[in-house]
């Protein structure tokens, strides 16, 4: 399909570039890995993916071995992008552009960003949830699930719950699933529902602590609501694969979708553009929310038919 | 301190060995005191954290609350009840966390290629029966230290659940054969969790066959000094073979309730699901070089970490200060049965000469 | 023979309790310099803990200890060293990873500077020991050595700690003959020059060769304290049993009968066995004597199974296959081991469990343990007079004698058709050993083979109708009747042969 | 299964002990060999590995690549050698990457607040040795289980790692006073690391303090028997809290190679860093319950641990892959050293008997 624009790149073909992944053996980020390698493919680059596993350390080791095999570009989704800045210096220095996802410095050529954790209008999805949630259930009760204290979690869940009660919702309690599993937030919520049982929604920050959510909200003899009709609202987010399956199930009332295919495609683009010598920009990917509504139009990553051209992305 | 290895010290006190026949009216408490014997401080400190929480959270004691309690605890008993046969018999099971995983995956797969109910759980079971023989007969045939051994198979279990779905999670929710394992783990009778019902019959087996079987004999004295053992007629390396074979059939049974829970089998593992399990049996009363301990303590090391959660839960504690509650609670709970060995809190103990 | 120098230790009503027991009762003793004290008493008798009080390794209830007249509270152990107290406790106190070298300078290793000075460590621990004419690599790990050499090591460190006063439990107990007789040489030499000396010991003739006075004890309280040697054995006996010893080693009222235990050509595959051939019949009690690594453990060890050999083994004719322990215990060859600490005990389990634990197979149907469980070990307790206040108790809270005859109790019950019992009674007393052969009779009476090997010689003449003797690894020669004697013996445990013409008999 | 502690069984050879002054000319290979007592396995594990690499990887053998493996693995090394004390000394200290999260903070907070460079790492260096402090004393003094202490420990300092910044992260990449240990933890002189240096300079003192000090001597003889050290005179209770202060600083020391190298300090915890250190000095040959091994062991284990990751990385072999190859090649490489010992590669070992 969008071969045309490659074609047009002419030189950059045959590139080598690297991507340093917090966690390969996500969902999420095996999606991301595919949209990097369908990028890759119609620029004819090759992409080389290192996992950090989760280790702030091994990545720093990963981004210097990518260094040193003299990577064309570098896209890196910091998993502490605090801890990143001298690694960026080194890349920098070594003339390699670095994008990152998610994630910024001094250092960082260009951004890819996740439109879910933009909080800064009203279109911003988890203030759209908060207004969704206040439309169904004016001045409804409602349990934040968050994660572990990692910055970008820690800035959703202030954003959902700033907007929840500027939109007369009640925050009854916000949990946090340190341990990131669903069976942890399965106890959680378990424990919470109990103290809390009149509660009517649950935004939570990711898919397998919503998914927890609902396993003890079931077992409570609760209803999921289809995000209208009765039963308890339960949002997540990550448009996992399990998550939408649960969606259609109506174990899920909806997920927040941030497109990690296109995500993956958006840091083959950055690296183009910035190969072109266009860097110092915000690329945004388009989140979109998965509902009962509208589950049945949900298409798998590889039926997308996006191009480099085509992706859902704004540039700031 | 190689010595030290019993969470208190000094009296390893007839926890595991047969009531010594002294009984009478009244004094009940004293004598559940003094029989606790490792296990004294975090029983202790069980019931003061269930005064504390019943006072201050009246939901505490409710019966929902304490389903709540059993329901997510249950995947860690039967781990633990498991880990406590590999430690009592001077072992440790690293994998036992990956090991699960893989039973979890066997049998969401198994469901997901449309086979029944049965066979599925059967499945699963066999596989965890297999990972158990593997750890066994490297550590029991091939003489590698059990440390090396289930740290290795450890990586392994994890990366083979990884590969069997591609990292995905899969869910059984709307499989017509996941049904009965469902009703089972989530189901009750005349407002027991089966659950419960079968955590309580399986330790009581399991503390039945530490005790009044010449298996289980042989375990503690395999533990206790594997040489004594060896000369004694005790078939060493069969045991060794047999409590890592009983850790692994524990991860499958475990991965059954997990995944009937979540409606889904899932290759992640809690990175700190190994560590609470181990913590229990230690907390328990089970020294972690072998040969004492039982079941029992392991079920009150189960319930003292799982209460402190639920009470941290619904004593909405800020997530950065429940780690500074956990471990404060532990180690003051610990304390309480040193500070009885050493005379400190006197409960009608007979006076000193 | 110093009466008139003050006291350097005096313990003045003592007690000691332990859950379930009174150890001490208002005990006193008191050592001078230059004074060889034995400490006496049965099984259990509190020996050892007044020992620890004495060495800060356990404190008293109540009671006063005085060192150099003055009240002195002996914290801990390390207390105790800087008042020149030195103690050898029952139970080796080694660390077992470590070079032989660092164990004899534990607590106080040899330094230059700021550093450990491992070649003088060497060189002043391979003196140490070839003073107990003990040659020991000494940078083999302590581990690897057999309790006997173990016990030369602590005592190496002991004796070379300039103590003022050396306190010996039962340190000879794993010693043969020779190194026996060298320890108590080096500490007569020791009282010489002035050190006080507490020993405790089983054995009736080195306290006699060697104490001035006998201090005695009866379940935690003292009996008496009487000179030595002057007190007449029968009396000091009468004083620790409370009764009178009569025929010690017992006698059997039967004839040899057919051959049970058949040995062809038994080798240890470690080389330290060579091959050995035996026969023992039912009823007939063989000995077997040797040196320190003439390999008669070893023999011991390869019957059970407990180590791999080759050769053949017959019970009753039926062929047993080696190496394995539970062939042998089922084939009916029932073995105490002699190290009891490393091969025989559980020390986390309690008495009961520790005794039924051979017993397992027996008392059990279909892999379930019998009721009568609890039963069997309190018969088993009284019948091997194991001194304990239950039976649930932890058997390392027994007593050191105590702690061997319930070992000797699991194997005993099994009724089995072959004993093999290395040092039977190592740290048991003298009213206890008694009884122990008497037992060993009844058992050979009813038709059992017993094979006992011992480092101490009177046991074997007094029990066994011959006695084999190990030297170098291999079986060199047999004793019986007439030449039943230790001149005998030690001839061929020495030299590999008997010297007929040194003794002027015919052989 | 007790007395299955180390590594490999049976022979626990000189690793520990002084050299035995025995040398000779040629034969070098087959001294290491010897010499390498619980190591073996694991030295001809990373020897094969080495080679393979070397081959398979051309990458692989360059200055680059090796300073990146010495820079990726000191952390854990500096953390390992505390950990070897502490295990010799018959202990385990489960709380030392989160005593690391919380010195590194210290330090990171310190720099924001505009103290100096060497108030900030004097800061760091204080506060390990506080933490070490508080988990020596809770077990020497209070006489609680170091299981059980340092389990609590974990938890509260991980706590108390996240409270100190509120979960936030604190770039220091462009504080002034940052740059003295930015420069040290990245420079090199004449291409060689700094940090290369200060890790042979640690690892030479390390093994000179446990051979060559009293000091060193005790914490062997405690991990061999504590009632023997006890006996002797060893001061066993302020040689356990020492142990447990060396950890406190290897923590801190740790966390200043970390945080020069991140440019962050961060109150998270890398779930695997506690068992790869512990797994570091226990492949290196250090028994588990005490009383054996060393450092030269525990860089061993580091580096064979850290050559699989590069390894893997190199050869971009399938994150869901990883797990196995790593357990396989640790599994099989200990398995070497069993060998070794069985005889099966015999290579002049000298006769028995
Ligand atoms: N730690 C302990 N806990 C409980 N009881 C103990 C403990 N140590 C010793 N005892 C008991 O104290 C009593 C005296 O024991 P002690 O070891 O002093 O005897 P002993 O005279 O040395 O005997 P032996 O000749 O057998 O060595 C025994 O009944 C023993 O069971
Ligand atoms: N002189 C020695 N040097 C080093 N090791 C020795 C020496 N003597 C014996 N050993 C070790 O002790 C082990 C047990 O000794 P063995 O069974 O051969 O002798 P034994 O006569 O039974 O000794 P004991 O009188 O101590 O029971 C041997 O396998 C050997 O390893
Ligand atoms: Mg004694
Ligand atoms: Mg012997």
């Amino acid at each position: 399909g969008g071969g045309d624009d490659a074609s047009a790149a002419g030189g950059t073909s045959g590139l080598k570039v690297a991507y340093s992944s917090p966690v390969a053996s996500q969902p999420g980020q095996q999606i991301v890995t595919n949209g990097l390698n369908a990028g890759a493919k119609e620029l004819g680059w090759e992409v080389n993916v290192i996992d950090a596993n989760l280790s702030p350390d091994q990545q720093v080791s990963n981004v210097q071995t990518m260094i040193q095999q003299q990577a064309a570009a570098i896209g890196l989704w910091a998993l502490d992008s605090g801890a990143m800045e001298g690694t960026y210096a080194q890349a920098k220095s070594a003339n390699i552009p670095v994008i990152g996802v998610n994630s910024e410095g001094a250092n960082v050529s260009s951004t890819v960003w996740w439109g879910v954790n933009r909080c800064d209008d009203d279109q911003s999805p988890y203030r759209q949830a908060a207004k969704q949630i206040a439309e169904t259930r004016p001045g409804g009760k409602v349990i934040v699930l968050g994660g572990p204290p990692v910055p970008s979690i820690q800035a959703n869940v202030k954003c959902f719950s700033d907007a929840a009660k500027a939109a007369g919702l009640t925050i009854l309690a916000q949990i946090d699933n340190t341990k990131d599993t669903s069976a942890n937030a399965a106890s959680l919520t378990a424990d919470t529902f109990t103290k809390y049982p009149d509660v009517d929604a649950v935004w939570s920050y990711n898919d397998s602590s919503a998914i927890g959510a609902s396993t003890s909200a079931t077992q409570a003899g609760r209803k999921i609501s289809d995000g209208t009709g009765e039963g308890i609202i339960i949002q997540g987010s990550n448009g996992d694969p399990d998550a939408i399956e649960a969606v259609k199930q109506g174990r899920l009332s909806g997920t927040w979708d941030p497109d990690s295919y296109a995500t993956g495609m958006a840091v083959i683009k950055a690296m183009d553009d910035a190969k072109k010598g266009v860097t110092g920009k915000n690329y945004v990917v388009t989140a979109k929310y998965w509902s009962q509504a509208n589950i049945a139009e949900y298409k798998d990553t590889a039926t997308l038919g996006y191009t480099l051209a085509t992706i859902p992305v704004t540039e700031r | 301190m190689s010595q030290d290895t019993t969470i208190r010290r000094d009296d390893a006190g007839p926890a595991s060995s047969p009531p010594s026949g002294r009984s009478g009216p009244g004094a009940l408490l004293a004598g559940v005191w003094r029989a606790s014997g490792n296990s004294t401080g975090v029983l202790a400190g069980l019931i003061l954290l269930v005064i504390f929480l019943s006072i201050s959270q009246p939901i505490f004691l409710t019966w929902g609350n304490i389903t709540n309690i059993v329901a997510s605890n249950s995947v860690v008993l039967v781990l633990a009840v498991g880990a406590t046969f590999v430690i009592i018999a001077g072992g440790l099971d690293l994998s036992t966390a990956s090991a699960a995983a893989v039973t979890g995956m066997t049998y969401g797969l198994l469901l997901q290629h449309g086979q029944g109910a049965l066979v599925a759980v059967g499945g699963a079971l066999l596989v965890g029966l297999l990972l158990g023989v593997i750890n066994g007969v490297l550590i029991s045939y091939v003489k590698i230290s059990f440390l090396v051994v289930t740290l290795g198979t450890l990586s392994v279990f994890e990366s083979a659940a990884l590969v069997m779905s591609q990292g995905k999670t899969i869910n059984v929710f709307a499989i017509e054969n996941f049904k009965p394992i469902y009703n089972i783990t989530n189901g009750e009778v005349a407002g027991i969790p089966y659950v419960l019902i079968f955590d309580i019959v399986l330790v009581v087996v399991a503390a039945l066959v530490l005790r009044y079987t010449t298996f289980g004999r042989g375990v503690y004295a395999l533990g206790s000094n594997r040489e004594a053992a060896r000369l004694n007629g005790i078939n060493v390396d069969r045991t060794t073979l047999s409590v890592f074979v009983i850790a692994g059939l524990a991860a499958a049974v475990a991965s059954l309730i997990q995944v009937g829970r979540l409606t889904g089998a899932s290759p992640g593992i809690d990175s700190t699901l190994l560590l609470t399990v181990v913590a229990a049996v230690l907390i328990g009363g089970t020294a972690y070089t072998g040969g004492a301990g039982g079941v029992g303590g392991t079920v009150l090391g189960v319930l003292f970490l799982g209460v402190i959660q639920n009470g941290l839960t619904l004593s909405s504690v800020s997530s950065f200060w429940r780690g500074t509650v956990n471990g404060v609670v532990l180690i003051v709970a610990v304390a309480l049965g040193v500070a009885r060995d050493r005379g400190w809190l006197r409960l009608n103990r007979g006076k000193k000469a | 023979m110093n009466a008139n120098t003050a006291p350097l230790v005096e313990v003045r009503g003592v007690s000691k309790r332990y859950p379930g027991v009174l150890a001490l009762d208002d005990a006193s003793l008191s050592v001078r310099p230059g004074e060889v004290v034995a400490l006496t008493g049965e099984n259990g008798s509190g020996k050892s803990t007044l020992s620890k009080i004495i060495g800060g390794a356990e404190q008293p209830d109540g009671g006063v200890v005085l060192v150099d007249g003055a009240e002195t509270v002996i914290a801990n152990p390390a207390t105790a060293l800087k008042l020149g107290i030195v103690m050898i406790s029952q139970e080796l106190t080694l660390a077992p990873e470590l070079t032989v070298a660092e164990n004899v300078f534990l607590g106080r290793l040899p330094r230059r500077g700021r550093f450990i000075d491992w070649a003088t460590m060497r060189t002043r621990a391979r003196e140490e020991l070839a003073a107990l004419d003990v040659h020991v690599d000494v940078d083999a790990k302590v581990a690897d050595l057999s309790v006997e050499l173990q016990q030369e090591v602590e005592i190496a460190r002991a004796v070379s700690s300039q103590a003022r006063l050396l306190i010996l439990d039962e340190a000879t107990s794993s010693l043969s003959e020779h190194a026996t007789e060298r320890l108590l040489e080096l500490v007569r030499e020791q009282a010489r020059r002035g050190v006080a000396v507490l020993m405790i010991s089983h054995r009736m003739p080195e306290l006699y060769s060697t104490a001035g006075s006998a201090v005695v004890l009866r379940d935690g309280r003292l009996v008496g304290t009487v000179p030595l040697p002057a007190t007449p054995e029968s009396q000091l006996v009468r004083m620790m049993v409370g009764r009178e010893l009569n025929d010690y080693y017992g006698s059997r009222d039967c004839t040899p009968g057919e051959v049970v235990l058949q040995v062809r050509d038994l080798a240890s595959a470690d080389g330290a066995l060579a091959p050995t051939s035996f026969e023992v019949r039912s009823g007939e009690i063989v000995g077997i004597a040797g040196l320190v690594g003439s390999g008669k453990a070893q023999l011991g060890m390869a019957l059970g199974g407990a180590v791999a050999a080759s050769g053949e083994v017959r019970v009753n004719g039926t062929p047993v296959a080696l190496g394995d322990p539970r062939r042998a215990l089922s084939a009916g060859i029932g073995l105490v081991p002699d190290d009891r600490k490393r091969a025989a005990l559980l020390p986390t389990r309690s008495v009961a469990h520790n005794m039924t634990l051979t017993w397992l197979p027996k008392i059990s149907r279909f892999g379930v343990v019998s009721r009568s469980e609890n039963r069997r070990v309190r018969e088993a307790i009284a019948e091997y007079g194991v001194k304990t206040s239950s039976p649930a108790k932890l058997i390392t809270q027994l007593s050191g004698g105590n702690q061997q005859k319930a070992i000797l109790g699991r194997i005993f019950a099994l009724g089995c058709p072959v004993y093999v019992l290395s040092e039977p009674t190592r740290g048991v007393d003298v009213g206890s050993k008694s009884q122990i052969y008497a037992l060993l009779q009844r058992l050979t009476e009813n038709g059992a083979a017993v094979v006992i090997i011992s480092s101490e010689l009177p046991e074997l003449i007094g029990l066994a109708d011959r006695v084999l003797v190990c030297f170098q690894g291999a079986v060199h020669g047999e004793c019986s009747g007439e030449q039943l004697t230790e001149v005998h013996l030690n001839a061929i445990a020495v030299s590999g042969r008997t010297h007929t013409e040194d003794f002027g008999e015919p052989s």
